[in-house]
């Protein structure tokens, strides 16, 4: 099952290369990598564009709480929800998941990517 | 001039109930309702589609409870007619010997039992009243166009003391009455207090000269009955107490009972206030009781004594 | 401005369940505005789409309710067997019209003509009635605002000033008698307001304005 | 940190006050009045509408008495009804906008790994800056690259490479074209023939001209052109007309100076101001031309005329390289002196101009990693449908309104946070955010 991963530049995608290192196969199964200031910042066409390359979309960035843009990876939640209720609706088999994870907290992220 | 407005105007204390129809063609169940409140009450209500909920039309009921020896209220509400079906109800009705028309805005077909249904609200009660009047007093219709004939009809109207804004309540009244309305039947009263100053406003004014005023009164019948209205009927306002004594009574039905018949005894004393009426609704049946516990049994007029 | 909301995407694939080649068409203005219908939902509605198996594309123009913004599309739209317009009820009509050859289906529900009151949040403000009288209500409009549109007082389910049909809106004539005893006009309410002229309403024929000065 | 808060007598609610004391803000509450307590090295934050211009917040800055930029707008009237929860997410985003705080980037910092990857296989000249910069170099006549994190993996070797250079080849375009007559003068001759042509015939007085078009004539040609100054014997008047001067690459600047101070004049204009006819003689080539600085046209006959031909750079077929579903793409500048290093996806670079620039922007990215942005907010004002979303949703209330009409977004960069929000919630794509790399030159998601 092939994955895609958007994170952001400031918690996302550095959790993401920590992790990388820590277990390289998961590049095996990583087709798509966007890093992005914020999570906030991606739009649903970006999120289904991405899709088309892969099944599972993960969203990964800072926690709510310590968002640099206030409401940025919230804002991130509610979209990844709208998008999956719409592929829900169309019955599309692919799924997107915001994950919240810094190199220092690895854990959801972990618990997504590594089979 | 209809018995209603004769006993009003002689000044008795009048009391009036609510029938809701059917719903459904069992005229049955109307003449059982009559049975049980003839000579209790001096006219009857007949609600038309209330809540929203299709019934037997209002019309066809007042027949049915004519027929049963009793005085009809025709209720009217703007939801489901126009100006134009509305004038040619009223005209019927009048030519078919109904005298007495509750003239109501209706409650929202969202909250009945056709929420998909296209409301109508073409007029408002306001309007309604001021072109009944115009039919009956000046013999022209909402157009200016001549009625042919001579109407017959005492009008009245609804009022909630109890809803937001109370300070217009008033005022809204007094447009009502400025329309044409003889006689306004309010919301259920059991906030006396708010009642009393009400009434004072309208004293103040001096439109208790001008209209016959009856309250409203709705026997509690359990517990769950009070909560249900408080929380679900818009525009009913119970005070705490009566919930109190609700919860502690040992029988809710008679306490529900003497409340009401509490109730109408501090409405007579009010000034202003002409008459009460009863809206057991789904219990129709404890108005006899309600209507001798307040000691205004036997009614005078039609059908006085009998009916026991 | 006209305030849309885009149809379930079931409904949509159903209504285009027999083509494969399909035109997202967005509006610029007013469902752009309302974020229901511009280019980013088009886009949006096209990536699912291509998710889905059509060969969809979007694009977008500046008023689909006028044909000469529809015009330059001459050459893109008949690469398609049928144009999905995110516009509202008006530009899907006039699309049609500009392009009787092709399928024109609705992806929109235009609600109604309302006023964003925050992010992500609109009311409606006006039913176009015809005949415009919200300086009676202290510029409040009973009409379009009171779920009963009464014009004289407001009825008797009104309670801590929210609608006994909606709790979640605000009563309108609470509003009106509020502004109107701010403004010190109390009194112009307590006139009757006589029955509403709905001639010039939607509930008279279909309106048309014709002005000769302009007209060419 | 002191923080003055304007435009509001009305009792603040909790929010306002407790994230304040929260970021340990030092606060008071001025108003026009009792401006004099604000410090001047305070920061002004007015609780006012998102709607109030740029302009407005200067002109108030003006009354304060306090850099423009040192005041801030919390679009408090918009946002005070809102639940509190939110009033606060919105007011703690925006007090971070005021200061930002240390970046805990640094602490995360992925570095890419110290190799790169040079495609096709460079010359050594690039080899040995390479070498020297102690950088790992690697290439492969067939591979395919995918990303991993920071670092792109060369398949199916398999070789982790932190960068790649792509090494652009030259391609001819169609020289400047001539006038016939003027060809037939026989004067026109080409760059790499014009040595022999000179040392040949007697050079007393004698008048060169060269035609330079842009983009990019590779630096081979420069260097002949700059060789020009050393031509022997002396006397010989060369002329260089050229639309860019190519000098960044290393010993170029001093070859031009030398060339000039030898007398090669070079005359930088469009080619397009330059007309050609042959002298009456039909033995030598009239060039007038208006040079940029005075209006004047000027004249001279040339004996020569050079037609330096027109080459551009070409990157490498790079199709089958996997980055996503995005490919390498390069706005040529007008300048060749400014041709980017970096093009669209962080981690690629291109090889021209200064093989040692190359080499310090490489290895600087090698250092830094991609996460270090600098973020430009554009808003294309024709597509903006004016929705106000954006306004709306600023996490920082950086977005306004500007226009004599206010008619236009405007974003206020010493708010901006560079979060990209407006940009993905912008109905009309009208909202373009660059995240500009630092060194890196530009890409876009």
């Amino acid at each position: 099952m092939s994955l895609g991963i958007i994170g952001c530049e400031r918690s996302g995608f550095p959790a993401l290369c920590a992790l990388g290192k820590e277990e390289p196969e998961i590049w095996d199964r990583i087709v798509e990598v966007f890093p992005v200031p914020c999570l906030g910042g991606v739009d649903e066409e970006t999120i289904l564009r991405i899709l088309l390359r892969c099944d599972t979309l993960l969203l990964v960035g800072c926690p709510p709480a310590s968002c640099r843009n206030a409401w940025g990876s919230t804002l991130a939640e509610k979209r990844v929800a709208r998008v999956s209720q719409l592929l829900e609706e169309a019955e599309i088999p692919k799924r997107v998941f915001c994950v919240f994870a810094n190199p220092n907290r690895l854990g959801e992220l972990k618990a997504r990517v590594v089979v | 001039m209809s018995v209603l407005q004769e006993l009003l105007e002689q000044g008795v204390f009048v009391v009036t109930a609510e029938v809701g129809p059917p719903k459904g063609v069992d005229r049955e169940s109307i003449v059982k309702k009559c049975a049980q409140i003839r000579g209790f009450v001096d006219a009857v209500n007949i609600t038309d589609n209330q809540t929203a909920i299709v019934r037997l039309s209002s019309f066809a009921s007042c027949l049915i409870v004519r027929e049963a020896g009793l005085e009809p209220v025709m209720q009217l509400t703007c939801r489901d007619r126009n100006r134009i079906a509305l004038q040619s109800d009223f005209l019927g009705a009048c030519a078919l010997g109904i005298e007495n028309f509750l003239c109501l805005t209706g409650d929202h077909q969202s909250l009945g039992n056709h929420p998909e249904a296209r409301s109508v609200f073409d007029i408002d009660s306001v309007q309604l009243l001021g072109i009944f009047r115009k039919i009956r007093d000046e013999g022209v219709f909402a157009n200016g166009e001549k009625v042919k004939g001579e109407v017959r009809a005492f009008l009245g109207a609804g009022e909630n003391p109890f809803a937001d804004p109370l300070e217009f309540r008033v005022f809204r009244l007094a447009k009502k009455v400025e329309a044409g309305a003889q006689f306004i039947q309010t919301q259920a009263v059991f906030d006396l207090e708010l009642f009393s100053r009400w009434m004072e406003e309208i004293r103040r004014l001096k439109l208790h000269e001008k209209v016959h005023i009856l309250a409203g009164i709705i026997p509690l019948k359990s517990l769950q009955a009070l909560r249900y209205m408080k929380n679900e009927v818009p525009g009913m306002v119970i005070p705490a107490w009566v919930e109190e004594r609700m919860q502690n009574a040992r029988d809710p039905k008679e306490e529900g009972v003497r409340i009401a018949v509490e109730t109408i005894a501090a409405l007579r004393a009010i000034e202003g206030v002409r008459g009460v009426h009863i809206m057991a609704v789904a219990w129709e049946s404890i108005v006899p009781e309600i209507v001798r516990a307040s000691g205004l049994f036997p009614r005078p007029g039609q059908g006085g004594g009998e009916g026991v | 401005m006209i305030v849309g909301e885009r149809k379930p995407l079931r409904e949509i694939l159903e209504s285009l369940s027999p083509y494969r080649e399909v035109l997202v068409l967005g509006c610029g203005a007013c469902v752009t505005v309302c974020l229901a219908g511009g280019e980013k939902e088009a886009r949006e509605v096209a990536a699912l789409l291509r998710l889905k198996g059509f060969a969809a594309e979007a694009a977008s123009v500046e008023r689909q309710c006028e044909r000469e913004f529809l015009v330059p599309l001459r050459e893109k739209v008949p690469a398609f067997q049928a144009v999905l317009s995110l516009a509202c009820g008006v530009g899907v009509q006039t699309l049609s019209e500009v392009f009787p050859g092709i399928p024109v289906l609705p992806g929109l529900n235009t609600s109604f003509m309302g006023a964003p009151l925050a992010q992500g949040v609109w009311e409606e403000r006006c039913i176009g009635c015809g005949e415009c009288i919200v300086h009676r209500f202290g510029g409040i409009c009973p009409v379009a605002r009171c779920a009963k549109n009464l014009l004289n007082g407001p009825c008797g389910g009104s309670k801590n000033g929210r609608c006994e049909v909606r709790p979640d809106r605000d009563c309108a004539w609470q509003l009106i008698y509020d502004r109107m005893k701010a403004l010190g006009r109390l009194e112009e309410l307590f006139v009757i307001q006589p029955p509403k002229n709905w001639g010039p309403s939607r509930f008279g024929a279909q309106r048309k304005i014709v002005r000769e000065d302009v007209r060419r | 940190m002191q923080v003055a808060l304007f435009g509001s007598d009305r009792s603040l609610p909790l929010w306002v006050t407790e994230e304040l004391e929260r970021m340990a803000f030092s606060f008071e509450v001025v108003t026009p009045e009792k401006t004099k307590a604000l410090l001047p090295s305070s920061f002004v934050v007015v609780l006012g509408s998102a709607l109030l211009t740029e302009d407005e917040v200067a002109e108030l800055a003006l009354r304060l008495g306090v850099n423009p930029l040192r005041v801030a707008v919390f679009p408090y009237e918009e946002v005070r009804d809102l639940p509190e929860e939110k009033c606060r997410t919105l007011w703690q985003g925006f007090l971070r906008s005021l200061v930002p705080p240390k970046r805990d980037v640094a602490a995360f910092r992925v570095t890419p790994t110290r190799r790169v990857l040079l495609y096709p296989e460079g010359d050594e000249r690039l080899c040995e800056a390479f070498a020297r910069a102690r950088i790992p170099v690697v290439s492969f006549p067939s591979f395919v690259l995918s990303r991993k994190g920071v670092d792109f993996h060369v398949m199916p070797h398999d070789i982790p490479v932190g960068a790649c250079v792509l090494i652009p080849s030259l391609q001819e375009e169609p020289p400047v074209v001539l006038p016939r007559e003027v060809l037939d003068t026989g004067r026109v001759v080409a760059l790499e023939r014009l040595p022999q042509v000179l040392g040949l015939s007697s050079l007393r007085k004698m008048c060169v001209v060269l035609l330079v078009p842009s983009p990019h004539p590779y630096p081979e040609d420069w260097e002949r052109i700059f060789a020009l100054a050393s031509l022997p014997p002396q006397g010989a008047q060369v002329l260089v007309l050229a639309e860019e001067v190519f000098v960044a690459r290393e010993g170029f600047e001093e070859a031009f100076r030398r060339a000039r101070e030898a007398g090669v004049l070079f005359e930088k204009l469009p080619l397009s101001r330059v007309s050609l006819s042959p002298s009456l003689d039909m033995r030598r080539v009239v060039v007038t031309y208006t040079p940029e600085k005075d209006p004047f046209p000027v004249r001279c006959e040339a004996h020569w005329l050079v037609p330096v031909s027109r080459k551009t750079c070409v990157l490498p077929p790079f199709d089958k390289v996997l980055l996503s579903d995005r490919e390498v793409v390069l706005e040529l500048p007008e300048n060749p002196n400014l041709l980017p290093f970096a093009t669209n996806i962080p981690g690629v670079f291109v090889a021209w101009g200064d093989v040692e620039d190359l080499v310090v922007t490489v290895s600087r990215y090698l250092e830094e990693g991609s996460i270090q942005e600098e973020g430009r907010v554009r808003v294309d004002a024709e597509r903006c449908a004016l929705c106000l979303t954006c306004l709306r949703s600023c996490p920082t209330g950086a977005i306004g309104l500007s226009g004599d009409l206010k008619r236009c977004i405007a974003v206020n960069e010493a708010l901006c946070a560079r979060c990209g929000i407006c940009a993905g919630l912008c109905p009309a794509r009208a909202i373009t955010f660059e995240v500009v790399h630092r060194v890196l030159g530009n890409h876009r998601l």
